[in-house]
């Protein structure tokens, strides 16, 4: 039999939410799928869209958004925001030929170590049923998104 | 891909940590570290170290060695999550002189060895999340903590016991404190409660003094029948609103000599205070030791706001204090801590029909026997049946009504059993009658709880092991005529049990209050799923929450007895003055920049902030951030359609780095 | 940890130890989920049951003895045959145990293991089912007819008298219905009983 | 929406006949359309589930299979017996709940070429239908001869109001749909918390002397508290309080005569239908006295005097239904 298909998958989690949840089911010791690779941002609603499609563009099967529950953000309400730009993004991508199922935004509380998880599970048993991406595989993907990136790095501004 | 072609811009040190075998029974500790070596040379890593340790002392010092002696401008550490130990690591950077801001934690425990089996795809995994960060700290910046002086007032908001404590403690310190409660008196649930258990002293007793002392205390402006509308700002310097509902008492000219009191024609129920179970007139002060002591006008029930008659309150005040047209106030205040210290509600037996309450005249909840126990009470502490003179004979007591029951509450109130108990020997003090106890399991776990318990026990108080399954006024034989038959298993003798007894009174749980949900977010703190308020952690953080500057004391948290309620508002004071002390607090600098020279003055940013951080320069045409308001949550950076916004500590620069280091191929 | 095959049950109680072997199996066979893993030795359902005062164990004290493995005596008991499905334990129960479906999987397992000790209501539940495989409908006259002659010979009379005033009251019909797809659901039946069979 | 899948169940067309009759009449004057399942089978009450868990499951989920096939935009199958009602809801809630049940008893219903998928259809109690379809403003519209001095107390037994899956009823304990509804026929609806208390069910077949006692207890508290008649929605309760009524009487050594009827036969009468039509003299227990009272005026004292106004003695604490009402008040004045 043929092994089965393991995507890749990068998760960008909310520092106060969902990254704690993450740490809570360490501490519990909940096993989960090793496919998720968590990127730690302070805040869903930081999340930009490019981040996904550069994701996608670099080799990941599947990206997963978490941040606070509707009402529980840690700054208020920009996972109202995070979630406007999710819905928006599944649109884009759809257009671009990629199942809007590559990506998904999840809710967790700090406390919801076990929700992660099985949120976690249940989304790569999703992209797995997908396949990999098959995003047209070019090795100059990354210079371009480098080079489109110079004139920020040239430009930034020191804090 | 790995970028050989261009010589790396900076130096990097790697440190993969052992933590014991916590890491390295599931990762390849070592593999990873040569992996690094070989693979990530070309992005800048010229030392890369396992240890067992990386925490320890030794472990820093390896760090700084290197720093000093390979002159390393950035640092990756792989051990465990950031909240457990960046600060470690940073500041051992800092010590070898280089800025904190530009070493960074790899989470390979929490997110690898802890929860993954399989040590050749775990290895792998740490091998991309190291990748993921070397690359991104590359592109780390130095930056310095943002310092921002702290307001020493305080907003305590509950002026039940736990608040009061953290009042006092802090006014003692020498800090003014704001005490804002939503009834008309300080004093909480505790004010109702007639003996506390286990040593029986009178609640009144001691809960009065401290009332007084804090609406006498220099330092502490209490502010009743007032609710918080509105907070803003963040730790050290939140700006809070303040609706100081209208009393129709001017509070300069009442003396409180009570005389409206006296006069007002009207009585109501009282639901609050008596719980129901007793009138108060119109114009009241819920109890005679109420601080302050300005009585309030009940406006939806005064006649002379339904009918434009009566007045006769302010016929006979003395001082003519009484103000019919007296508004609500809205108050401004600067704090720089805020102590939640919101109690809990109590259970709606109602809600369990089969135990009958509101329908069985003879049913009474925990607090209605509180306040019929209280002297001060409406029946003058003559414990009585529904018909206000009749003694019982025989009374059943109740357990977990609404707790460790998942039709209602899940957890354990945690004060019932110590309660039923107090029930049962005031029952017996007061009227000699038969007490029956209905408990699931007997909770006695503090200072000379349990032996209270014995006391009880050996005062002849009989106990039945079982959750009462209905209570009911239909006799099956004529030994229940006219009683009330209790319904139980006798679950240490396996049999069922029906028991006549004349009043039950029920051990009402404790609830969330039914706004904490609404309360927390205008705090900025979330409720857990059975709806109490989050610690920061459960065991070794109890008073504090995720929110900088916000703290939580007594049932806010999860049901708590006095003296448990008592030394968390003790606790949650000392962390407030400890922070007051500081004078300043220091703020993570993860700030957005706008680049003025890229702005275009769209402003489709300037919506986006909830803080109102950022400013549209009219003349200028452009937008700014200001950085002390700005928490950093980097929305207007994902916004800003020029990419003018650049964040620091969350650069798009930083994270897109990172995307490629963790798809790298390992 | 190993979970039975087809287990679709919360994670609650799953812990697989042992002497919680007969309790699992007992949830596992319940139809829906019982969470009688779950109970906690309250009493509700004692209490609450109209039929306890005629039962050997009371419902709680059956879950102790499934969890203590006493598997004999459980299925000797007759407290399953003496639940009357009112469900009060159900809606009352603080762990929201599902107990008449537990007390109907234990009367099917006692029966199985021929240990109930009293055979009149297993026959009485024989002969009803007896009616409804051979008509498709219950048939009262039958029913009652055929369990009374063979458990309360002495309660004929007055069940003569009961009888026949619901006969002149036309409450009975001397006739059974007989459905037209009894074909049909002998087929369904069979098949419903070796799989059964099969767990 | 007056559409529904009619499972009538057996006891329909034995013992339950005069509520089969009276549901006829009272369907007619509320313009409800019954479409029987055609060719049903028995549920298996409670005898089959306690012997097998496969087969019974798969007898009750062939008339779930059959129902599925009827349907024409409808999907709401109606049973005014209690237990046939229960058993249905019973069968889909469990086989959605456990895939292995579904799984197998759908492979059973296969042998006999059917199939069910559990949650297709809304499976709904007599009761709930008059109150939550047709509405209590529509049955007092048809009310031409209110019950006005009946004194009438409401029994429905157990397995409506529990475990009720579906949460149609107000409450497990203590519903009050039934007195509302007997209420709008003009009826004097005494306070009876036995309402849901159980009948003893088959005891009555397999251990007597519970079913007695269950019965004793039931009848007993009804005359206690001066009811003319008791009302009830089973026909498993109807049959027990009224055909083993004479015997619990020469059991105890009391002397009961509380005739016990269903409620559409009650509506029926209200609705200006003639006794004989709607099923009464049907009773083992005759109902003649309590049909007399109606059209006399009402009797003065009640068992339990509503509590006056002024306060006497300690206030109560409004109960769980007094709650819900005020709360809606206050909506209704909100949305003014």
């Amino acid at each position: 039999m043929t092994e089965k298909f393991e995507p890749v998958i990068v998760g960008f989690t909310c520092n106060w939410c969902s990254y704690r949840a993450a740490d809570a089911a360490g501490t519990a010791r909940m096993k989960y799928a090793p496919n998720v690779r968590l990127i730690r941002l302070m805040c869903s609603g930081r999340l930009d869209p490019s981040f996904v499609i550069k994701a996608f563009a670099t080799g990941a099967d599947g990206v997963m958004i978490s941040g606070c529950h509707p009402g529980d953000c840690h700054y208020i309400s920009q996972n109202y925001k995070a979630l406007r730009r999710y819905l928006l993004l599944r649109r884009t991508l759809a257009g671009f030929g990629i199942e809007p199922g590559r990506v998904k935004l999840v809710w967790a509380s700090a406390a919801e170590g076990l929700k992660l998880t099985e949120e976690i599970n249940a989304f790569v048993e999703e992209v797995r049923a997908l396949g990999p991406l098959n995003w047209p595989k070019w090795d100059g993907a990354a210079e371009v998104f480098e080079s489109e990136l110079a004139p920020h790095i040239a430009t930034e501004v020191p804090a | 891909m790995s970028d050989e072609k261009k010589t790396p811009k900076e130096k990097i040190g790697v440190y993969v940590c052992h933590c014991g075998t916590n890491i390295s029974a599931v990762v390849d500790v070592e593999g990873v570290r040569d992996w690094v070596q070989k693979n990530m040379a070309g992005d800048g890593v010229v030392i890369a170290r396992d240890y067992k340790f990386m925490c320890s002392s030794l472990g820093q010092e390896l760090i700084e060695k290197d720093i000093k002696e390979l002159g390393l401008t950035r640092v990756v550490v792989a051990a465990c999550s950031p909240h457990l130990h960046e600060k470690t690591f940073r500041t051992a950077a800092e010590n070898a002189g280089l800025n904190p801001y530009l070493t960074e934690l790899v989470s390979i425990r929490e997110q690898i060895s802890w929860v993954h089996t399989d040590k050749a795809v775990a290895t792998a995994k740490a091998k991309s999340l190291v990748a993921g960060t070397v690359k991104r700290v590359v592109n780390n910046e130095a930056l310095e903590k943002l310092k921002v002086p702290i307001n020493a007032n305080t907003l305590v908001v509950g002026g039940g016991i736990a608040g009061i404590q953290a009042a006092l403690e802090i006014a003692n310190g020498g800090f003014h404190v704001y005490l804002v409660e939503r009834e008309p008196s300080l004093g909480g649930h505790m004010a109702q409660f007639d003996k506390t258990f286990p040593t029986l002293d009178c609640s009144a007793c001691i809960l009065t003094p401290r009332m007084v002392e804090a609406g006498t205390h220099p330092n502490i402006t209490v502010l009743t029948w007032s609710e918080v509308t509105n907070v803003s700002g963040y730790i050290g310097n939140f700006s809070v609103t303040i609706k100081k509902k209208s009393r129709c008492v001017n509070e300069e000219l009442c003396t409180g000599c009570g005389i409206c009191i006296e006069k007002c024609p009207k009585k109501v129920i009282d639901d609050t205070f008596e719980a129901g179970l007793g009138y108060r007139k119109v114009i009241y002060t819920p109890f005679a030791q109420a601080v302050p002591n300005f009585p309030v006008l009940d406006q939806p029930n005064c006649t002379y706001f339904e009918k434009g008659t009566c007045k006769a309150c302010e016929k006979f005040c003395p001082t003519n204090a009484i103000d019919f047209t007296q508004q609500d106030q809205i108050l401004n205040v600067e704090v720089g801590n805020i102590i939640l210290a919101t109690g809990y509600d109590l259970f709606d037996a109602s809600r369990m029909t089969n135990y009958g309450y509101g329908r069985l005249a003879n049913v009474y909840s925990s607090l209605e026997f509180e306040r019929m126990s209280n002297s001060s009470g409406p029946t003058n502490g003559h414990i009585v049946l529904r018909d206000g003179k009749t003694k019982p004979e025989t009374v059943g007591i109740i357990h977990c009504v609404g707790s460790r029951d998942k039709n209602f509450n899940n957890h354990c109130s945690a004060i019932c059993c110590m309660q039923s108990l107090k029930f049962a020997h005031l029952v017996k003090e007061h009227t000699g009658a038969t007490v029956y106890e209905f408990y699931i399991d007997m909770r006695t776990p503090a200072k000379s709880y349990d032996e209270f318990y014995q006391r009880i026990i050996d005062e002849g108080t009989v106990f039945v092991r079982g959750k009462v399954a209905e209570i009911s006024d239909i006799p099956r034989i004529p030994d229940e005529e006219g009683k009330l038959i209790i319904q139980v298993e006798d679950t240490l003798v396996g049999k069922q049990r029906r028991i006549p007894v004349d009043m039950v009174i029920l051990s009402n749980g404790l609830e969330p209050r039914a706004d904490a949900k609404q309360v927390g977010k205008l705090f900025g703190i979330s409720c857990s799923s059975d709806g109490w308020y989050i610690e920061r952690h459960p065991k070794l953080d109890p008073v504090t929450t995720m929110t900088e500057g916000i703290l939580i004391a007594g049932c806010a948290s999860g049901p708590k007895d006095i003296p448990a309620s008592v030394s968390q508002g003790a606790a949650a004071a000392a962390r407030v003055m400890d922070k007051i002390l500081q004078k300043e607090v220091e703020l993570e600098p993860v700030r957005a920049t706008i680049d003025e020279d890229k702005c275009s003055g769209c402003r489709i940013c300037n919506n986006m902030c909830p803080f109102s951080a950022i400013l549209y320069i009219e003349d200028k045409g452009v937008t700014r951030v200001n950085p002390a308001l700005c928490q950093g949550c980097g929305t207007c950076i994902a916004a800003c359609p020029a990419g003018a916004i650049s964040g620091t500590g969350f650069s798009d620069e930083q994270i897109l780095a990172q995307i490629d280091g963790i798809l790298m191929a390992v | 940890m190993t979970v039975p095959e087809g287990m679709d049950r919360p994670k609650a109680g799953l812990r697989q130890r042992e002497n919680l072997a007969l309790l699992h199996e007992v949830s596992l066979a319940t139809a829906g989920v019982s969470h009688v893993e779950m109970c906690i030795q309250c009493g509700t359902c004692g209490g609450s049951c109209p039929s306890a005062a005629d039962m050997d164990h009371t419902p709680r004290k059956l879950f102790a003895m499934l969890r203590a493995g006493m598997e004999d005596e459980v299925l000797r008991s007759n407290t399953p045959w003496m639940c009357v499905s009112c469900y009060h334990c159900v809606v009352r129960c603080p762990q929201q145990i599902h107990i008449p479906d537990v007390m109907y999987m234990l009367k099917s397992k006692a029966i199985a293991a021929k240990l109930c000790q009293d055979s009149t209501a297993p026959d009485f539940s024989k002969t009803f089912i007896g009616m409804v495989e051979t008509f498709g409908r219950s048939f009262e006259v039958g029913l009652a007819g055929w369990h009374y002659v063979t458990h309360y010979p002495l309660r004929l009379p007055a069940m003569a008298v009961m009888g026949f005033g619901l006969f002149t009251k036309s409450r009975m019909s001397i006739l059974p219905k007989r459905i037209k797809g009894m074909d049909q659901l002998k087929a369904i039946l069979d098949k419903a009983k070796t799989l059964e069979m099969s767990e | 929406m007056n559409d529904y899948i009619y499972y009538p169940g057996c006891s329909m067309e034995g013992s339950g006949i005069a509520y089969h009759e009276s549901l006829m009449v009272v369907k007619k004057v509320l313009g409800m359309q019954l479409h029987e399942i055609d060719d049903w089978n028995c549920c298996g009450a409670t005898e089959y589930l306690g012997t097998s868990t496969i087969p019974a499951y798969s007898l009750i989920a062939r008339n779930l299979a059959l129902a599925a096939q009827q349907t024409v935009g409808n999907k709401t199958v109606m049973a005014p017996c209690s237990a046939c009602y229960l058993n249905l809801v019973k069968a889909d809630h469990n086989m959605a709940e456990s895939k292995v049940l579904g799984g197998k008893v759908n492979e059973a219903l296969a042998a006999g070429g059917l199939h069910y998928d559990p949650g297709s259809l809304t499976i709904r109690h007599l009761l709930d239908v008059f109150i939550n379809d047709v509405g209590l403003d529509t049955i007092k519209s048809k009310v031409t001869h209110p019950l006005t001095g009946m004194r009438v107390a409401p029994y429905l037994g157990c397995m409506v109001p529990r475990p009720d899956y579906g949460h149609q009823f107000s409450d497990y304990e203590q519903p009050t749909e039934l007195d509302d509804l007997l209420r709008a026929l003009g009826a004097d609806v005494i306070d009876y918390p036995l309402k849901t208390e159980c009948c003893g069910g088959h005891m009555a077949q397999i251990g007597p002397e519970t079913a007695y006692e269950m019965i004793r207890r039931l009848v007993s508290t009804a005359e206690n508290r001066q009811a003319d008649i008791m009302v009830t929605v089973c026909p498993m309760c109807q049959m027990n309080l009224d055909a083993y009524q004479p015997e619990t009487n020469s059991f105890f050594g009391t002397n009961y005569q509380m005739p016990i009827v269903f409620f559409t036969q009650l509506m029926g009468l209200a609705f200006g239908a003639d006794a004989k039509e709607v099923g009464f003299g049907r009773e083992l227990v005759s109902a003649k006295k309590a049909l007399a009272r109606i059209g006399v005026a009402a009797p003065a004292p009640a068992a339990s005097a509503p509590r006056s106004k002024k306060p006497q003695g300690l206030p109560m604490p409004a109960s769980k239904f007094q709650k819900k009402a005020a709360a809606e008040m206050a909506i209704k004045e909100g949305s003014k």
